[in-house]
């Protein structure tokens, strides 16, 4: 190994989005690697993106499409193994200011909670908007973020719909303050709001760190790749004993629930999808109408490389 | 050569005008890539990616108020958040500074209360702001508010009992109600410690205003930069940064006047106005 | 009888530093002072022995650790609403211009904005600043800053005028403008004055009483000098009657033993 | 009956600790389901969602600090980069003041460049920080400088102004070279205003502290509150909250105590110390 | 011969208010005034006609809007750090005691703690504070903190001594003990000294030469005498002689009319 001591930065690092990373940490697949890891948490994935760029952590548990936007900015970053193989986003109405919702047509001239603007909740509202006929400004976006205020702002009525991730999603379902109207939790339905294959989060760095400590990257895929053959065979029971104590929002079942919804959006065997990048650069297109999306290398943004070899090295996990 | 040149009240502006040129040449020069070698980083482009390029800031601060004039709106609610944090905050700050100042056992009993609130990180608490206060312009006057209150309230409790023993025994001498030594004694002895709190604030109103709309808005000048910052925007979050913060000097400029005003029977700094 | 205007009774007070207990000094001691309705009492004393502080006393601004305070034969809480009080420190509001200044009582009381302005603006004249009324304080001299102190004092018409060293910082001639004007306003409306001066001179001419002070601490009331001169009296031209040389010297032999004896007290005690 | 319990030294503390009590029952019967019949929401379990229980967050501390103590590690590190901002903040707001105060060109020329520094909202900024002063303690004790920084810098700047124009005259007579008038001089004249900024600075500082950690990091009260605020565990942010406070007060009290020991010249409020 | 001390020619102070361009007031103008290398002088004239410019001028503190002023023959720029100043105005630092107040200059100095200490509690006691030393300024009387400050102008022995009244706030006799003090310094050390003061007899009992200013606006020399009374005097005998009496009665006439054109003047502006 080049480098044992490795720093992961995450924003928001109990979401079911980077699950992964923790049952990595927790079950010790970082330790078996001779990896010494700390996981820097920040209040948002852009920030711990920024982070990475500035030189002061190694690698992003981030989303996936951000490397697009890196390569645009001359920063090219890699991704080199996949943690969630949908983005998880979930929308919804809010059955009380909305109680007569039928369609989508519906959310014209609404207000929809997004948990930043120009993020993937964003997106995916976008498109959903779009199959209705709807364009982005016959509504307006409200950033409310991925936390309380995300709650606060649909029970209060402040919002008539909302496009955000677990646990906001599970919590809003089981207080009966939110009815879904797509859920890419499930992966053919992420196919077909998104078009394709969507990848979620993954674990990127930047190329002169791949570059110069490849067997760092293995080791880190590896565990990764570990990770998400246990959460395949994992049940909710197994969960919870593994993950600590505060992710488990005060209610086990909450946390069950969420983490039942969420199984099937990850990712098998850490491997990216071929038609995954294309199907994230559309994505951002569609949020940014000057993205210049010919320009973008597609094939300098990910690789599957390390996956398979950790496969192989790790059959079963 | 240098006695020509030298800051007076004649060079000033050029002065203050050449800095900030200086400082805009230096910002191109380190951010442009290929301008020069980076030392700070190790790739060329990062420098950019973190600070922004000044002429892509200016072209986008032109496309706000040029080609798109798409900023207006935004720029209006951002301003109209400040200006009614920043009125609501001193005004309430003024009151209670000169409350608690006033009323020694309140203030005794109530001042680890005040210190406690304002400790408080309000960051965490904007979403209990936005449950108070609604989305709109409420929870991010609100959140400016809290900043405002307590500069301008710890500056006029303070300013208050520094009146003079010997001015104010003498103003209730005269026959000064309560009330009278408010408006006539405790106010304009207190007035430069409430202009310099208000200094302060003005800058933090705005703070409060963007952040409050970073957190959770669908209009404003801080809704711009958290969308910008989504998709990696620098240039337009520094472009934001800075049409705010002229408004904030402009609104500081309007305090100054009104203090200049108010001042003025202030023995001027230098010796008392000698020809 | 009327009762008198003020009344002293065993005063005593006691300054105790906050932050040291222990140390305490007492100003003055087992006062009793009487000033009778329309009686114009001076004090002497020496330097730093207790009459500011008494007068504090009897304006209601310092409660006494001991003893009582009476005005018109009402014990005093508070402050003493009747009473104007010319400090010895500076206490012109700053930030208002001379007139301003004077105008304030006035204004405290509710009187009609242009009336006000009237008698202020009367009142600097009759202290010599009719030129001077837009002037902030810090723009006049120590002499005008302590006139237009007198006419804010004197312009609410109290019925007790306490003073301190009114008229120290003021040349003689002005200062027997001055001294004649309060003569004036006092013989006129029959008020009650305890003033406060170092100037011998000045305390017989104007007063029907003097009280000497012992030097501190515990200062107290060694002699009381009754000035049998009779009004009205121009206090240049008294100056010069053999009764007020009289008076003097007798005056003078009390106070100096006492002035010489703090100075050796400190002497000793440093 | 009033009289006996009516506020005064005595029984200040008292005040204080029913206050305290009080609020926390209210706090109780409004949060804890059940209790009183809810109003401000629909669902007798909101209040709790958004305030959390007493109780339950008094159960967290107890963990935090005995059961499991596991506290002891954030906490040192927040109350050390708290600690480290004011400090530093302070110290460099009071050199700034005094240096600009002092010398009226560069105060003239600078102005508007601290003016609109201190308008900037500092957590966009935050990641300019993160790549200055790295992840650990550095760039939040770089943010919580930046809150400190001006609000003393602002009132030195106005004390030192307000000095009287005698004393100062006075002093020069005396033979102090410009630095003895500023150790001498200024600095004494200028205590409370520095003080009172001292005051508002100290909550700032850990609001820095507590918002740097939530913006990016992997320690501190503000890491565990960032933490429980993803999993919508408001008993345990509240908790950290409360924390924090108590060692904000802690800290305003120590600036308290040498205040009064500084400040010893000055005369009391109540007309000097008679017995 | 060695140059004077203090040399004002053809000096004018015209004071603008910021604000307000327009209104000027030119409180002393055409002033020339010698005080030579060991003299006495004292300047006595109606209240704020601008003797305490004319000494704020003489410090350095204020840059005349015209004229000169020589310092021992060298042209005064900024401070005049040959002087000690004993303003008018309270001057003392508040956050001091009073002995850190005496102490101060000479701490300013680089004299050595202990010695500053002994120098400061000398001065102390010669101004009769000997057992005050450790009072802050608010806890002493209006008198008391004027002897501390002349105790702190006095205790650096500057070459040049200048008062603005600084007797006005004390009793006769303390009065009488400080002139004394000074006289003395004086006329031991030989300093100059430039004396500003409300007391005729106080001004020709000290000085060598006691000089009259005209009322104000625009106020200056009108009138300078000689004082040929013999040295060394005592400030309470001489004021019996002959000569003295003579010499008060010329300048009282001098001065009483200004007073009363400057009076008169308001009146009719206002
Ligand atoms: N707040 C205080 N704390 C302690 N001592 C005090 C305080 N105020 C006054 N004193 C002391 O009380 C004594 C009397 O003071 P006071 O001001 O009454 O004197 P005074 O007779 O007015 O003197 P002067 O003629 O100099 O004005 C002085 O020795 C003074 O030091
Ligand atoms: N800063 C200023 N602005 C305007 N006028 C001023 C200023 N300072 C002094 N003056 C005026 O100059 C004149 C002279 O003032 P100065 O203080 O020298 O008088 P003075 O002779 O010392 O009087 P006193 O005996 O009362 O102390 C006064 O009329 C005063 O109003
Ligand atoms: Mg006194
Ligand atoms: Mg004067």
């Amino acid at each position: 190994l080049e480098k044992t001591k490795v720093t992961i930065a995450v924003g928001g690092k109990n979401l079911f989005y980077y699950l992964p990373l923790t049952i990595a940490e927790q079950q010790g697949y970082f330790k078996d690697e001779g990896l010494d890891v700390s996981i820097v948490d920040f209040a948002g994935g852009s920030r711990a993106l920024q982070a990475v760029v500035g030189g002061s952590a190694d690698v992003v548990s981030g989303a996936f499409e951000h490397t697009i936007n890196m390569q645009l900015k001359g920063q090219p970053m890699r991704a080199f193994v996949l943690q969630g193989a949908a983005p998880q986003v979930v929308l919804g109405v809010n059955p009380k200011t909305m109680p007569n919702y039928k369609s989508v047509a519906d959310l014209k001239g609404k207000k929809i909670g997004v948990t930043a603007p120009g993020s993937s909740t964003n997106v995916v509202a976008n498109y959903v908007l779009a199959k209705a006929g709807l364009k982005p400004s016959d509504v307006s976006f409200v950033g409310v973020g991925a936390g309380n205020g995300a709650v606060a702002a649909m029970r209060a009525g402040q919002i008539d719909a909302i496009s955000n991730l677990d646990p906001v999603i599970t919590l809003l379902l089981r207080s009966g303050d939110l009815k879904i109207i797509s859920d890419t939790r499930k992966l053919d339905e992420a196919e077909r709001v998104f078009g394709g294959p969507m990848p979620a989060g993954c674990l990127y760095a930047p190329q002169p760190f791949l570059d110069k400590h490849p067997n760092t990257a293995q080791a880190l895929a590896n565990a990764i790749v570990r990770a998400d053959k246990w959460i395949q065979q994992a049940g909710g029971g197994d969960v919870i004993k593994v993950v600590p104590e505060s992710y488990l929002l005060g209610d086990r079942a909450v946390y069950i629930d969420g983490f039942m919804a969420a199984k099937q959006a990850m990712s098998p065997d850490g491997s990216f999808p071929a038609k995954g990048p294309q199907t994230a650069l559309r994505a951002l297109a569609s949020i940014d109408p000057k993205l210049e999306a010919n320009k973008v290398d597609l094939n300098a943004i990910y690789t599957n490389e390390f996956v398979k070899k950790a496969n192989a090295k790790y059959p079963k996990g | 050569m240098w006695n020509l040149i030298k800051p007076r009240r004649a060079t000033l502006r050029l002065w203050q005008l050449g800095l900030l040129v200086l400082l805009f040449v230096f910002w191109h020069a380190m951010t442009k890539p290929g301008v020069i070698p980076p030392f700070m980083f190790d790739n060329d482009q990062q420098a950019a990616f973190f600070f922004g390029e000044p002429i892509k800031i200016f072209a986008r601060i032109w496309d706000w108020f040029v080609t798109d004039a798409d900023i207006y709106r935004h720029l209006w609610i951002t301003l109209a958040e400040t200006v009614l944090a920043f009125a609501i905050g001193a005004a309430g700050g003024l009151a209670g500074g000169l409350w608690l100042a006033l009323s020694p056992m309140a203030s005794a009993i109530l001042e680890p209360y005040i210190k406690a609130l304002n400790a408080m990180p309000r960051i965490i608490l904007a979403p209990i702001f936005a449950v108070w206060f609604g989305l709109g312009i409420g929870s991010k006057v609100a959140l400016g508010v809290t900043l405002v209150f307590f500069i301008v309230f710890f500056n006029v409790y303070q300013g208050v009992r520094e009146v003079s023993p010997v001015i104010l025994a003498n103003a209730r001498m005269l026959g000064a109600s309560q009330r009278q030594l408010l408006r006539h004694v405790y106010l304009p002895s207190a007035t430069s410690w409430v202009f310099s709190s208000l200094h302060t604030s003005v800058g933090l109103a705005f703070v409060g205003a963007v952040v409050g709309e970073y957190l959770g808005s669908s209009a404003g000048v801080g809704y711009l930069i958290l969308q910008a910052e989504g998709s990696f925007d620098i240039n337009t979050v520094m472009a934001g940064i800075l049409v705010l913060t002229a408004f904030a000097l402009a609104l500081d400029a309007l305090v100054g006047r009104i203090e200049r005003r108010l001042m003025r029977w202030q023995p001027q700094a230098d010796g008392g106005g000698k020809l | 009888m009327t009762a008198p205007a003020i009344e002293l009774q065993g005063v005593a007070c006691t300054f105790v530093d906050k932050h040291n207990p222990a140390q305490r000094y007492t100003a003055v001691s087992q006062v009793d002072l009487t000033v009778g309705a329309g009686e114009f009492v001076s004090v002497v004393g020496p330097t730093g022995c207790g009459k500011s502080t008494l007068l504090n006393v009897a304006a209601g601004l310092l409660e006494p650790s001991e003893g009582s305070v009476r005005i018109f034969g009402e014990a005093l809480q508070g402050l003493n609403r009747r009473a104007g009080y010319m400090f010895q420190a500076e206490s012109l509001m700053p930030w208002r211009t001379a007139l301003a200044n004077v105008m304030a009582g006035l204004q405290f009381r509710g009187v009609a904005e242009s009336d006000a302005r009237a008698q202020a603006g009367d009142w600097l004249r009759r202290v010599g600043l009719g030129a001077f009324g837009d002037r902030y304080p810090h723009q006049m001299s120590g002499g005008m800053r302590k006139r237009a102190s007198l006419a804010q004092t004197l312009v609410l018409d109290p019925d007790i005028i306490l003073m301190d060293e009114p008229f120290s910082a003021l040349d003689i001639q002005t200062r027997q403008l001055m001294e004649n004007e309060v003569l004036a306003l006092w013989q006129g409306k029959k008020k009650a004055v305890l003033f406060i001066t170092h100037d011998l001179d000045e305390a017989i001419a104007m007063s029907d009483r003097v009280v000497v002070l012992s030097a501190g601490p515990a200062s107290r009331p060694i002699g009381e000098f009754t000035i049998d001169i009779e009004r009205p009296r121009d206090v240049a031209e008294v100056k010069t009657t053999p009764r007020f040389l009289e008076l003097h010297a007798a005056i003078w032999d009390e106070l100096r033993g006492e002035v010489l004896k703090g100075y050796q007290q400190q002497l000793q005690k440093a």
